[in-house]
């Protein structure tokens, strides 16, 4: 078992002919993804990595029965690319795209929950399911079948962390990248709550970082609702206040927002909190032995 | 990107909030000038984007063109946390009765628009917040709708005051919505908003920080960036497309990824060592931006070792490792590097930089603790 | 029983203190309505045929327990009005006010269907359960109470035919005016599916008019889904396409519209339809014979 | 209110949208000189308010100005449908390719705007619904984030046209929903839009309805009205706020509510008689405006009888009597008169109406076959 995305997701690849599209479908494909459908408009007929390519994502779902969607398209095109795939009726959308204005996701957003389609990021690696199915730009040989959920705020933070686990024998149910922008379309609360009810995980590593209270709520949701144990990380220690740490989301700012905070809302609850990443692996096992 | 005062006022206006008469000045001579087309007292403001500024002298009273000039004088090329203050905004002095808070914000939780006030004005709203948060009012602004009439109505007869100034602060408070959605603001404040002696409502002092993503939909307001703010090392990086942020410690950090160069960061502090800067170089890297990066790294004269964390996804480590030589042949140094390089052609990245006889590690945490003897003057291998 | 209101109503009036307000306030507690509240910005303090005026709704439902709320303010305050009824939790909103502009009711209804609060209107008269509640302004004295459910879209069309069936013995469970608007909150449909499921409501009578396709919609939806006899009457089959009759709603646009096709539609579907209002009560008594 | 097509093809411009060059003209001589100035072949195009325009000879070519001034001198003045032409719009003629149409309505069932599109431009898009309705595709618009760039696509797509006329297409469709969203029209057509020869887009006809209630917003809009497109009986009801529609029977209708006067115009005619208009005279009416009412409907020369249809609620039924008494002052009238008042302060009315020696009735079947007895020259009582 995993969440979200296994062996029966057949992937659309908004944006499939351009330069990122072509190349992590080609990626994807070679994990073994079942990438069924790509998408440009004006592009109908041709193919990519032996992909069909049609002009609309209505299309491409009538044609090919894609039930998930993953963008690649430029920011100022991604909000409307969501939208389609929404409009078609994908009731999973994961948009990579990095440099989205805030307001316009505002309004993405709002029309999202009005319709209750679920979307992934933006601005984020996508999710792995290992040995099942890769959707979205995380390196593929850094990912083993295990016991451990991840979900995360950050890119290769990720990927450092996944390596570190699979290095030492620690395989992974899916690990889902929820993206570094202030507003996005899934919470870590979303994911935890999904790794909760997933049989296979057992246990669930959460990378945060500075900006926002989705892991200070995230904490008193691990508290109230989850059996299973949670290890997490937090990035931005020594970030200053009022600077935007790359991510638009990881900003300290209204006083809010802080590392020091969420470590402390998560060692309340009784999460340990690795101070690095190569610390976690040693977490989970003393936490997976304490169960 | 944030606005000065006077630009964040200026815009303001353009919404139909009222702002006080008055205009910027560079010299003590020109603030003479703006003192005395005002006439009567005025209030001379330091421009710079930073909290405090009253506290820290830059913002001080003068009762006419002469002593307006003479203060001016003072505060034009005062050091406020850092920043030369290079511009003041002379503003005709207000009759202030009462102080509120106004600022519209992302509310990240409710991914909406929220729209914020408090009958506290003038001071910090983080001070506020922290001590009587029941005194700052909230609503939640539909995307569909719009700021509605009733909200502006429930945060003025929350604040308690009097109905006869209802029209005046709907008309702000719409004002205010419109302007933060129609310039794409992630942070507009009006701070203190005034009830004036003579009955009116007047924004004396605003904030507004701008969405660099949306930026590009406005290039009018892209086109006030005021560089005086931004060092040249900032600037660069900016060009560069780089994200960076200078720090105050001795390690200068190149990674990929902001989550893992924060992580960086902080796994530098918690061996002991203190980062110098902030620096993401992106996915997928080319040579010459990597470059770009070092040479910024090395630009900072207190930087005393450099740390390469680098772990390659679509990222090429051996692309990095070409932009690393690139620079290092322009700028000549002798501070000690550590190269950390995993992912994609890691291999192939670690025979480039062979030539150059950087420290190497393998781990996120040996490279850290080497970096920071490095940089404390300890010879590692 | 009766639909949406009765004497459980506890009735908020927005813009209590304005002409229309005032004076209906009057009337409908004459009538026994439980008037508990009224809404006026700026006007706290004040009585208004005893009911306390505050300046917000929230304050107002706070402090009186109101369930339900009768709008009438100008039309450029009045989608501003139903959303701060929304926003204070009121389920159910009346919307006495005419002349609306239909994209200020796209966007109200947008917002009203995602936190699912029924609106009544706009443009409409009101509804009342006799014997209980009024909440509108229909006259008093033409109602009373007996099995007959009525839903409509005009005024004092609607008060000829309740007077014609109170006339002829014919009292009634609950007549609603869902209003002349060609965008309003509640349709036939809406009202059909809650006569059905009203234990005393033993037929039901529908006024339409032309504009529009409610009306044929509701000839589906009886076939469909109700057991109960229904009795349509439908005005305009005289006017003439193009032209607004009155009611922003009542025009024929497009070819489709027309009062042929509305009365079309409910003979096949075994509705009868009357050609005069005094024809409904007689009508009513043969499909009540006829169950 | 609806727009001329001029002055809607004029408010397209505003949003982007590419329309012919041309101008209009009141005089034959005004088509020569826009003729001379535009160059070249054009079009004449009648200004009226109604469809058909085509078939009915409103609408030429000419070759040259002095054609124009022809052709020009036979529209103008022109009765088509019984409106008499008092414009014509002179445009340069267009190298058409291929016709689409395209618009934007208020979709009642949805509660949404749509956009509808269809290959087969440049007729009756009635008449496409009715024969091929396969053939209009549709989106519905979140208002919450207005018109989508997919949902233009889907409309082009869906229309098989040329791949390369994507980006023109999606201008238009985005300045249509624009101008309908930011003047507040309930509908917005371009028919044709046409594909040129030289591989453009450009509106060769447009049709905009407003919404009357939200003209507040749009004075610029509502300044523009044409004023030749009313009577002056729909003039004086417009201004007397009365809701009245001339039509062509014999019998004058007065009633309070719209659907009643339609259920009364019905009933005249089930009942063997015509009805000479609609009319409303709304809630709560005062005698001022009863009187207005009854001398419009006097000034019909086809009505040969009128029938008052009054139930009062708000309004009363003494005050309407009260105005008809006043209007019956003025204007000498032998038509006969049938008043059915019931309601509010019915028995007032009936006796304030006594000295009239009109015809009365209890219900409205009685009051209607009353009145159709009395339009025919019978003697009732």
């Amino acid at each position: 078992m995993s969440i979200l995305v296994n062996k029966n997701t057949r992937l659309l690849v908004q944006g499939i002919t351009g330069r990122e599209g072509e190349f992590h479908t080609k990626q994807m494909v070679a994990y073994g993804t079942r990438v069924v459908a790509g998408m440009t408009p004006g592009k109908k007929g041709l193919e990519v990595a032996g992909v069909p390519v049609f002009n609309t994502v209505r299309e491409a779902v009538k044609e090919t029965g894609a039930n998930t969607s993953i963008i690649y398209v430029p920011a100022r095109a991604a909000p409307d690319a969501i939208l389609e795939a929404a409009d078609a009726e994908i009731p999973l959308i994961i948009c990579i795209t990095e440099g989205i204005a805030v307001q316009d996701m505002i309004n993405v957003c709002a029309v999202l929950d009005w319709v209750g389609v679920r979307l992934i990021g933006p601005n984020c690696p996508g999710l792995t399911t290992p040995g099942e199915t890769k959707v979205g730009i995380m390196p593929a040989q850094i990912h083993a079948v295990g016991p451990v959920g991840l979900v995360s705020r950050s890119g290769t933070l990720t990927y450092e962390v996944v390596w570190a686990m699979t290095q030492q024998g620690l395989g992974q149910t899916t690990c889902v990248g929820i993206g570094g922008d202030p507003v996005n379309g899934t919470s870590f609360i979303d994911c935890l709550r999904m790794f909760e009810q997933d049989p296979k995980t057992e246990v669930v590593v959460l990378i945060g970082e500075i900006g926002g209270v989705d892991e200070e709520k995230s904490a008193q949701f691990i508290k109230d609702k989850m059996s299973k144990p949670v290890v997490a990380f937090i990035a931005g220690q020594t970030a200053p206040p009022g600077k935007r740490m790359g991510h638009a989301g990881a900003i300290i700012s209204g006083g809010t927002g802080t590392a020091a905070e969420k470590i402390k809302a998560f060692n309340a609850v009784g999460v340990p909190v690795a101070n690095t990443p190569e610390e976690i692996p040693g977490l989970l096992e003393l936490v997976m032995r304490g169960k | 990107m944030k606005l000065q005062e006077y630009q964040a006022k200026r815009l303001f206006a353009q919404y139909g909030i009222p702002i006080p008469q008055g205009n910027i000045a560079i010299t003590p001579e020109d603030a003479r000038a703006v003192a005395k087309e005002l006439g009567g007292r005025v209030v001379i403001k330091s421009q710079v984007l930073v909290g405090g500024r009253g506290k820290a002298g830059g913002i001080k009273l003068a009762q006419d063109p002469d002593e307006a000039e003479i203060v001016a004088g003072k505060i034009l090329g005062m050091d406020i946390k850092g920043l030369i203050v290079r511009k003041v905004l002379v503003d005709r002095a207000i009759d202030i009765q009462k102080e509120i808070y106004l600022g519209a914000v992302v509310d990240r939780a409710a991914r909406r628009v929220s729209l914020m006030a408090s009958s506290e004005g003038g001071i910090d709203i983080e001070e506020v917040a922290a001590r009587t948060p029941e005194k700052i009012l909230r609503v939640q602004i539909d995307p569909a709708v719009g700021l509605q009439d009733y909200q502006t109505r429930q945060l003025f007869f929350g604040m308690g005051l009097d109905p006869a100034y209802i029209r005046n602060f709907g008309a702000i408070a719409q004002g205010l919505y419109k302007c933060f959605v129609a310039s794409d603001a992630s942070l507009a404040e009006i701070n203190p908003l005034v009830i004036t002696g003579d009955q009116k409502m007047i924004a004396a002092d605003g904030k507004i920080d701008l969405d660099d993503n949306a930026l590009f939909r406005h290039p009018d307001l892209a086109a006030i960036r005021d560089s005086d703010e931004e060092t040249d090392s900032e600037r660069l990086a900016r060009e560069a497309g780089l994200s960076y942020v200078k720090l105050d410690g001795e390690i200068g950090c190149m990674v990929n990824g902001a989550g893992l160069a924060m992580a960086t960061m902080d796994i530098i502090k918690f061996f002991g060592g203190s980062p110098a800067n902030f620096l993401d170089i992106g996915g997928g890297a080319q040579a010459e931006k990597v470059a770009a990066a070092l040479r910024i790294i090395l630009s900072d004269p207190n930087v005393k070792a450099v740390l390469f964390n680098i772990f390659g996804g679509i990222t090429r480590c051996d692309e990095v490792a070409r932009g690393i030589l690139t620079a290092l042949a322009d700028v000549k140094t002798s501070v000690p590097m550590v190269a950390r390089l995993v992912g994609t052609n890691e291999e192939e990245g670690r025979q480039i930089l062979a030539s150059a006889h950087m420290l190497t590690a393998l781990t996120l945490s040996e490279a850290a603790q080497k970096a920071v003897k490095a940089a404390a003057g300890e010879m590692v291998a």
